[in-house]
């Protein structure tokens, strides 16, 4: 916490040509994600939709809202929230049973 | 909120559309209400408080009345569980919570060294959410009946086939509305906090009590959205008919304790802190020592609040979750008592070896210290959850969450009225009566809820509207009606004292800036503060900074004066300081919401003026200029150089 | 830890201290601290002990205040100050990782008592069903509902009763209400339910308590040492009558429990009724209270129900061998054996004014309108159902 | 304003991050409860049954296309190109508006198959997991359109860069969670009745 103080207000903001090529990754991984639908693949089917899902929103996260470049602390903020959300959920989660039973 | 902040117009040069005149300032209860000062928001925060305290504290009477003996006839059935419901929501929501933030709002920003906090106006606009919420749940008396399911209002009891009075909706939207007055204001302290220290005030100079409010508001952030869906559901399930809990469907009513506790627990954490950081500024200056270990104050307040999110499940020990659930709730359950217990030994150490005056604010500190260890060591008894199959739902539950509520909080903040009286009013409040206002609290709160853990472990239930002779609970309820009595005679003590002081200090001279000796910087303010606190904003060199501007060492390491306090302290008599101008808004967008919730509990069609209010005030609000070129500070602006703009636009 | 004298020194004093506090711990029926079986012993000797470590605790804290109190006071109005000690680190990771230890300890015995409270060990009991004798798994289903408490018995055991719909359950071969029974010095595992909102089963001196809700069953179970009759009551809130929802345990020795299982097998047979105002009675009944009730004989679960919100009222098959009603907050019989009728009249004649209940809202028993000849016919009716319990049990449940 | 502030960030964009953080657990409470829930369908449709995953996709490929066209309004305003960014703006606030349509129309065929919001606990989760999410993007359709109204009028220049960022980060935001609820929600195998 102590180490807030940082001032990064002046950042180089990527190319349009940039965020044309991220959002082209972000069609490549929501066109293989729709193709898990159509193709079977087994057991690898959750974990690697879960993968994709999570590199789609990190990218999102990291690019189109800046996080890569802007301060640490907005970082810390959204890290807090997601990693409470997903910590105390997966607890509520487990505890009704979920992921044996759900 | 973020709709608010889609637009920004930071200067108009002339008033273009959607653009009214604004407030002009004042000292009428137009001022009052079109204010966007934090102190003025804080002592409007605290002045409700106390009301909804006292409503809370009579109806916790009634309780008492119909439960002094047995077979009570004073309320019926289902009055009483009306009354004990809406004594839980009131304390709780309506009295507690706000009275922290009256503190938080007036503290924290002369706490750290700045002028208002970041969004003057939407601070404004919480406390008027807060209490137009307070208000619409206080209707439900009047248009058809209170809540009757108990403030954690377990589902399917809350739903509308075992509770089809409108109290729960009551329940539903009321606490909706005060929950987004919670969410908003602690957005705003958060900013606050990190973006608008003084100088030199680094994140580990600050008072340990901005620290502990800190911690609040980060709570508040995560906590609020979590029985706002919880809520939600209940309200589209009374509402709409959907089948949240509809067990007939198969929906499963543990989903709505869990979303009640995930809340739940944080919140009584975010209703302690504030008492532990009120004590943590009071007990050192008393001692005339600084606080010991003030790293491991800040850092176990921090994991208080952490750790308050791992176990909410000990309420829910007798739930029938599987017995892993409740093996692990109850170990991490435990755990917490380390870093209170750290707390509670550094306030000892802190005094060992003072010097320390028991001025009526001290008291109610180490009244704090010894009370709320006896609730949390019960605390720890819970959390032993084969044990607490016995205990839950027991009144040996109703005495450890009154020892930790009342020895810990409403002591905690009576402490913090004893000691930032002068500074927000002036003057004093008599010391003499301070002191008879303790004692006389003090052996009524234990003798209100001493009792109840005797009660408890005999097996009286919780929430019952009466019990029968012949299980032997005659005496000790006697005995605890008789206590709360003697508790509200030390409420009644404490407005008196008020009376009293306040005639007392008329037309008298404001009471000397520094009365206690104090350490942190908004005693570096005279009293009462001035409008725009700090004269000059202070440039902080060290924890405690106001009292190192008062107090050196000489060679021998002794103490030795290098400043009175009237030297160190500012005299408020700058001028030219630009501060934001007063606002209708934040009154008006309040205004529209019970109507919203009336219309969806009565008539639709009432949605619509509250949807025009909403609408309305959001719109001038946006287009409406931080600061009114024309607007009552107006004639400060001689005086360009000091002009330092602190608020932003929101 | 302790040494054990200083252990049995402060026991002692807890013990007088509780003694002192709890008066006359005598009549206190629903005490947590006198248990009457071993899981509530376990629970039991979990909390001493910790009880104990609470109290050094706060004696410690309430000391060091009371020393400061003593020692630390300013005396004198003059601008001293005492050593500025800013902190000290050894001391505050001492007094960090003293409680850690503590309560570590303490985990350990709360995880011993957990599973030791968790786990099942039944013993099947010969019990003579229709004269066959059966091996029960001594197993009885909890069903709570607004305000009173139902107790399944089936002696085929549960593996093939589905219990997930408790307004739906099947026929089961003794149904009764309110009171518990089970044999002594056995271990009866419980299925709890409930057919509205969230009840808790609880009766202090055998067990703790477990939530009845609806849409789950709940794995619980009681053990009495001796026989005898152990108080409960319905400690989740659960609505109006939340306060009125009590029930009892009633441990019987295992020749007697047989000697209840035989009379609530029987059936009642309307065809020996001879008596004309019983029989005028039973008409009523049939007219009035089969829509809700059910004496096995006269009509069955499946006739009923579709009146009240949880699809079912106390089965009255053997109402008298009962000797609580209501919630257990009324008592059938008078100390000496003979039946309260005025009570129970006043029952019949306008429920909803003995226990505040929304009958309106199909929820308790509502206000039938009978005349006052038919609430005596009804009740001599009533009482020909079943047989009075012995006077030893009628003694022990007496409840003002 | 934003090098008065301790930490050198703005309050406006601060106050926002902190909002999501808090919006984290909002969705998380949200989805969890669908989750649990999404095989207790009753008599109704199960979730399996109903679902369309290729319209799904398509107009989830929208709403993420939005967030790009967002950016790119944000890029174009920092360029002082008010054009683009009005261009952008609009597209941005179509592509939501197209994707609102198509949960309005998603909504209608499922109640059409018998799916209402009380058929079963289920049928409430989802439509009130989905249903919050089009509220959020519906206020963002009406943060953007105030945007460009303000753009008309001449008010939204190179120095209200921030506003536009911070709307765009709510924007990003509520895509991010569709992101999630696409995935977890549609496309992992889902129970069928
Ligand atoms: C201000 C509010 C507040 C605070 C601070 C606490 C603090 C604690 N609470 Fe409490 N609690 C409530 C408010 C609070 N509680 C309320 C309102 C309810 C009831 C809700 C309802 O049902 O309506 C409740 C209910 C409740 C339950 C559920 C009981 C039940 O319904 O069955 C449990 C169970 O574990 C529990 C545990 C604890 C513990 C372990 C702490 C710990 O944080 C306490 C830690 C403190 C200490 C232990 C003392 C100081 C420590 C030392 C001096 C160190 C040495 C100590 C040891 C070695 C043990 N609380
Ligand atoms: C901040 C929280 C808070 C506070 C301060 C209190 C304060 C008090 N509470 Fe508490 N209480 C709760 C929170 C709180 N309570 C909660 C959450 C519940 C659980 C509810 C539920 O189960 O749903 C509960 C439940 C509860 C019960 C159990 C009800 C039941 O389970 O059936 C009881 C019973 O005695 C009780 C008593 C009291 C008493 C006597 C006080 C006293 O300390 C009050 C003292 C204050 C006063 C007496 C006010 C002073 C008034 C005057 C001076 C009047 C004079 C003025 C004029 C005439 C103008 N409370
Ligand atoms: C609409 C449904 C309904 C009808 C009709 C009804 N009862 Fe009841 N009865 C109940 C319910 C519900 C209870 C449980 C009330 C409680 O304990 O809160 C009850 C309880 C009782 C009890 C106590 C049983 C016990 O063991 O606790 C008796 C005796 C009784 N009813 C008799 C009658 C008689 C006689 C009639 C007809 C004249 C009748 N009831 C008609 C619903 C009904
Ligand atoms: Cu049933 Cu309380
Ligand atoms: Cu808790």
């Amino acid at each position: 916490m102590s180490t807030s103080e940082t001032t990064t207000e002046d950042h180089e903001h990527p190319s349009d040509q940039k965020y044309m090529q991220i959002a082209l990754l972000l069609a490549v991984i929501t066109a293989a994600e729709v193709a898990t639908y159509f193709v079977h693949i087994g057991a690898a089917l959750i974990p690697t939709l879960m993968v994709m899902m999570v590199v789609k929103f990190f990218i999102v996260a990291a690019w189109f809202m800046h996080l890569r470049f802007d301060s640490k602390m907005f970082t810390r903020f959204f890290v807090t929230g997601i990693v409470l959300a997903v910590s105390v959920y997966f607890i509520f989660l487990t505890i009704f049973e979920f992921w044996t039973k759900g | 909120m973020t709709d608010t902040m889609s637009e920004e117009t930071s200067t108009e040069e002339q008033r273009p559309l959607g653009v009214y005149t604004r407030p002009k300032g004042g000292n009428g209860w137009r001022d009052w209400v079109t204010t966007v000062d934090h102190k003025k928001i804080g002592i409007l925060y605290g002045a409700a408080a106390l009301f909804f305290f006292i409503i809370g504290g009579i109806e916790a009477l009634l309780i008492r009345l119909q439960l002094a003996t047995p077979n009570g006839t004073v309320l019926g059935a289902d009055m009483y569980n009306q009354v004990f419901t809406m004594h839980g929501i009131t304390m709780i929501f309506l009295a507690a919570m706000p009275l922290a933030a009256a503190f938080a709002n007036y503290l924290i920003p002369l706490q750290i060294g700045a002028r208002d906090v970041a969004f003057p106006r939407l601070n404004a606009m919480s406390f008027w959410v807060f209490l137009a919420g307070g208000i619409f749940i206080n209707l439900s008396w009047l248009l058809g009946g209170a809540p009757d399911g108990g403030w954690f209002g377990y589902a399917p009891n809350s739903g509308v086939v075992f509770s089809p009075s409108v109290g729960m909706d009551f329940y539903a939207i009321g606490l909706q509305i005060t929950g987004i007055a919670s969410l908003v204001s602690a957005i705003n302290l958060t900013v606050t906090i990190l973006n608008m220290r003084a100088p030199g005030m680094t994140l580990f100079k600050m008072p340990v009590l901005t620290w502990m409010l800190f911690v609040v508001q980060l709570l508040l952030v995560f906590a609020m959205p979590v029985i706002a869906v919880a809520l939600f559901l209940l309200m589209f399930s009374r509402q709409f008919g959907a089948n949240f809990f509809n067990t007939e469907m198969g929906a499963d009513p543990l989903l709505w304790q869990h979303l009640f506790w995930i809340f739940g627990h944080p919140e009584v954490y975010i209703l302690i802190l504030p008492s532990f950081g009120i004590i943590s500024e009071v007990i050192p200056t008393f001692s005339r020592k600084p606080i010991f270990g003030y790293d491991f104050m800040v850092f176990s307040g921090i994991a208080i609040g952490f750790m308050g999110w791992g176990v909410w499940a000990h309420h829910m020990f007798a739930s029938g979750i599987g017995p892993l659930s409740v093996a692990a709730f109850s170990l991490s359950t435990m755990f917490i008592a380390v870093p209170t217990g750290v707390k509670i030994l550094n306030w000892i150490a802190t005094m060992w070896g003072g010097r320390i005056k028991f001025s009526a604010p001290m008291l109610f500190s180490v009244g704090v210290i010894s009370m709320f260890t006896i609730g949390g060591l019960s605390g720890v008894t819970h959390a032993l959850s084969p044990a607490d199959t016995q205990q839950t739902d027991t009144y040996y539950v109703v005495a450890h969450f009154h020892y930790v509520i009342f020895g810990g909080i409403i002591f905690g903040l009576f402490a913090g009225l004893y000691f930032w009286w002068p500074k927000v009013f002036g003057h004093m409040l008599d010391e003499k009566m301070g002191k008879i206002n303790f004692w006389v609290m003090l052996v009524g709160f234990n003798m209100t809820f001493g009792p109840m853990h005797v009660l408890g472990l005999q097996g009286m239930s919780r929430r019952i509207d009466t019990y029968s002779p012949g299980f032997g609970f005659e005496a000790w309820n006697m005995v605890a009606t008789i206590g709360s009595f003697i508790i509200a005679l030390s409420v009644l003590i404490f407005l008196i004292n008020v009376v009293v002081s306040v005639k007392r200090a008329k037309g008298q001279p404001p009471c000397p800036p520094d009365p206690w000796d104090a350490r942190s910087l908004e005693w570096m303010t005279p009293n009462p503060t001035p409008e725009h606190n700090f004269d000059e904003i202070p440039t902080v060199e060290s924890l405690d900074e106001f009292w190192h501007r008062k107090w050196g060492t000489d060679e021998e390491g002794q103490i030795v004066r290098v400043a009175t306090a009237e030297e160190v302290c500012q005299d408020g008599t700058a001028t030219g300081v630009h501060l934001p101008s007063p606002s209708y808004w934040p009154l008006i967008f309040a205004i529209g919401l019970p109507f919203l919730g009336l219309g969806l509990i009565f008539n639709l069609w009432l949605t619509l003026p509250g949807a025009i209010l909403i609408v309305t005030s959001l719109y001038a609000w946006i287009f409406e200029p931080v600061d009114d070129p024309d607007g009552p500070h107006g004639e400060h602006h001689a005086d360009e150089k000091e002009v330092s703009e602190e608020a932003s636009d929101v | 830890m302790i040494t054990k004298a200083i252990k049995k020194t402060w026991l002692a004093l807890f013990a007088s201290a509780l003694l002192l506090v709890t008066g006359c711990a005598a009549d206190a029926e629903l005490d947590t601290l006198q248990p009457q079986g071993p899981t509530a012993r376990d629970i039991d000797k979990l909390l001493d002990p910790v009880l104990i470590i609470a109290y050094v605790v706060f004696f410690l804290v309430f000391g060091a205040t009371i020393f400061i109190w003593w020692k630390f006071r300013d005396r004198h109005e003059d601008e001293v100050f005492p050593t500025q000690v800013h902190g000290n680190t050894k001391l505050e990771i001492l007094w960090t990782i003293i409680p850690t230890l503590i309560l570590a300890v303490v985990s350990v015995f709360t995880l011993i008592t957990l599973s030791s409270v968790n786990s099942t060990e039944t013993n099947k009991v010969m019990v003579t069903v229709e004269e066959e004798s059966v091996l029960w798994e001594p197993e009885v289903v909890v069903v709570g509902q607004q305000w009173w408490w139902e107790f399944r018995y089936y002696f085929d055991g549960l593996d093939g009763v589905d219990l997930s719909d408790a307004r739906n359950l099947p026929p089961a071969d003794i149904v009764t209400a309110g009171q518990l029974v089970m044999p002594t010095g056995q271990e009866i595992e419980l299925s709890i339910t409930s057919r509205d909102v969230i009840h808790s089963f609880w009766i202090p001196a055998l067990n703790g308590k477990r939530d009845a809700a609806p849409g789950r069953v709940h794995p619980w179970k009681l053990e009495a040492d001796e026989p005898g009759v152990y108080f409960g009551q319905c400690t989740e809130f659960c609505g109006l009558s939340h306060s009125r929802m009590r029930m009892q345990a009633i441990a019987l020795e295992p020749e007697d429990f047989q000697t209840w299982v035989d009379q609530q097998l029987t059936d009642q047979d309307s065809d020996l009724i001879t008596d004309e105002a019983v029989a005028r009675g039973l008409t009523v009944f049939e007219n009035q209270c089969a829509r809700c009730h059910v004496v096995n004989g006269v009509n069955d679960e499946t006739s009923i129900g579709a009146d009240l919100v949880s699809n079912a009222a106390p089965n009255l098959t053997h109402f008298m061998s009962r000797t609580t009603y209501a919630g257990g907050i009324f008592n059938l019989y008078e100390p000496d054996g003979t039946i309260d009728r005025t009570q129970l009249e006043a029952w019949i004649r306008n429920a909803p004014a003995e226990k505040p209940a929304y009958a309106e809202g199909r929820r308790g028993m509502p206000a039938l309108g009978l005349s006052e000849d038919e609430i005596d016919d009804v009740v001599a009716y009533l009482e020909t159902l079943g047989a009075p319990p012995s006077s030893f049990i009628i003694q022990a449940t007496e409840v003002e | 304003m934003s090098e008065e502030t301790t930490t050198g960030l703005s309050h406006n964009k601060l106050a926002m991050w902190v909002f999501l953080g808090s919006e984290c657990l909002l969705f998380g409470a949200l989805i969890s409860t669908y989750l649990l829930y999404r095989n207790k369908f009753y008599d109704g449709p199960a979730p399996g049954d109903i679902f369309d995953i290729p319209f799904t996709s398509v107009s989830s490929f929208v709403l993420l296309m939005s967030s790009l066209t967002m950016v790119l309004a944000l890029s174009a305003l920092q360029k002082g190109d008010i054009r683009n960014n009005r261009l952008w703006l609009l597209t941005t606030a179509l592509l939501g508006a197209v994707f609102i349509g198509g949960q309005v129309y998603e909504f209608t065929t499922f109640i059409r198959e018998g799916l209402g919001y009380t058929t079963s606990p289920f049928s409430s989760a989802f439509f009130t997991l989905t249903g919050f999410h089009g509220v959020h993007v519906s206020l963002g359709i009406v943060m953007i359109m105030s945007l460009l109204i303000s753009s008309y009028r001449g008010k939204l220049t190179k120095k209200n860069t921030e506003t536009v960022e911070i709307i765009g980060l709510y924007w990003h935001f509520v895509d991010v969670v569709w992101i999630i609820i696409f995935t977890v929600i549609y496309l992992v195998p889902n129970p069928t009745s």
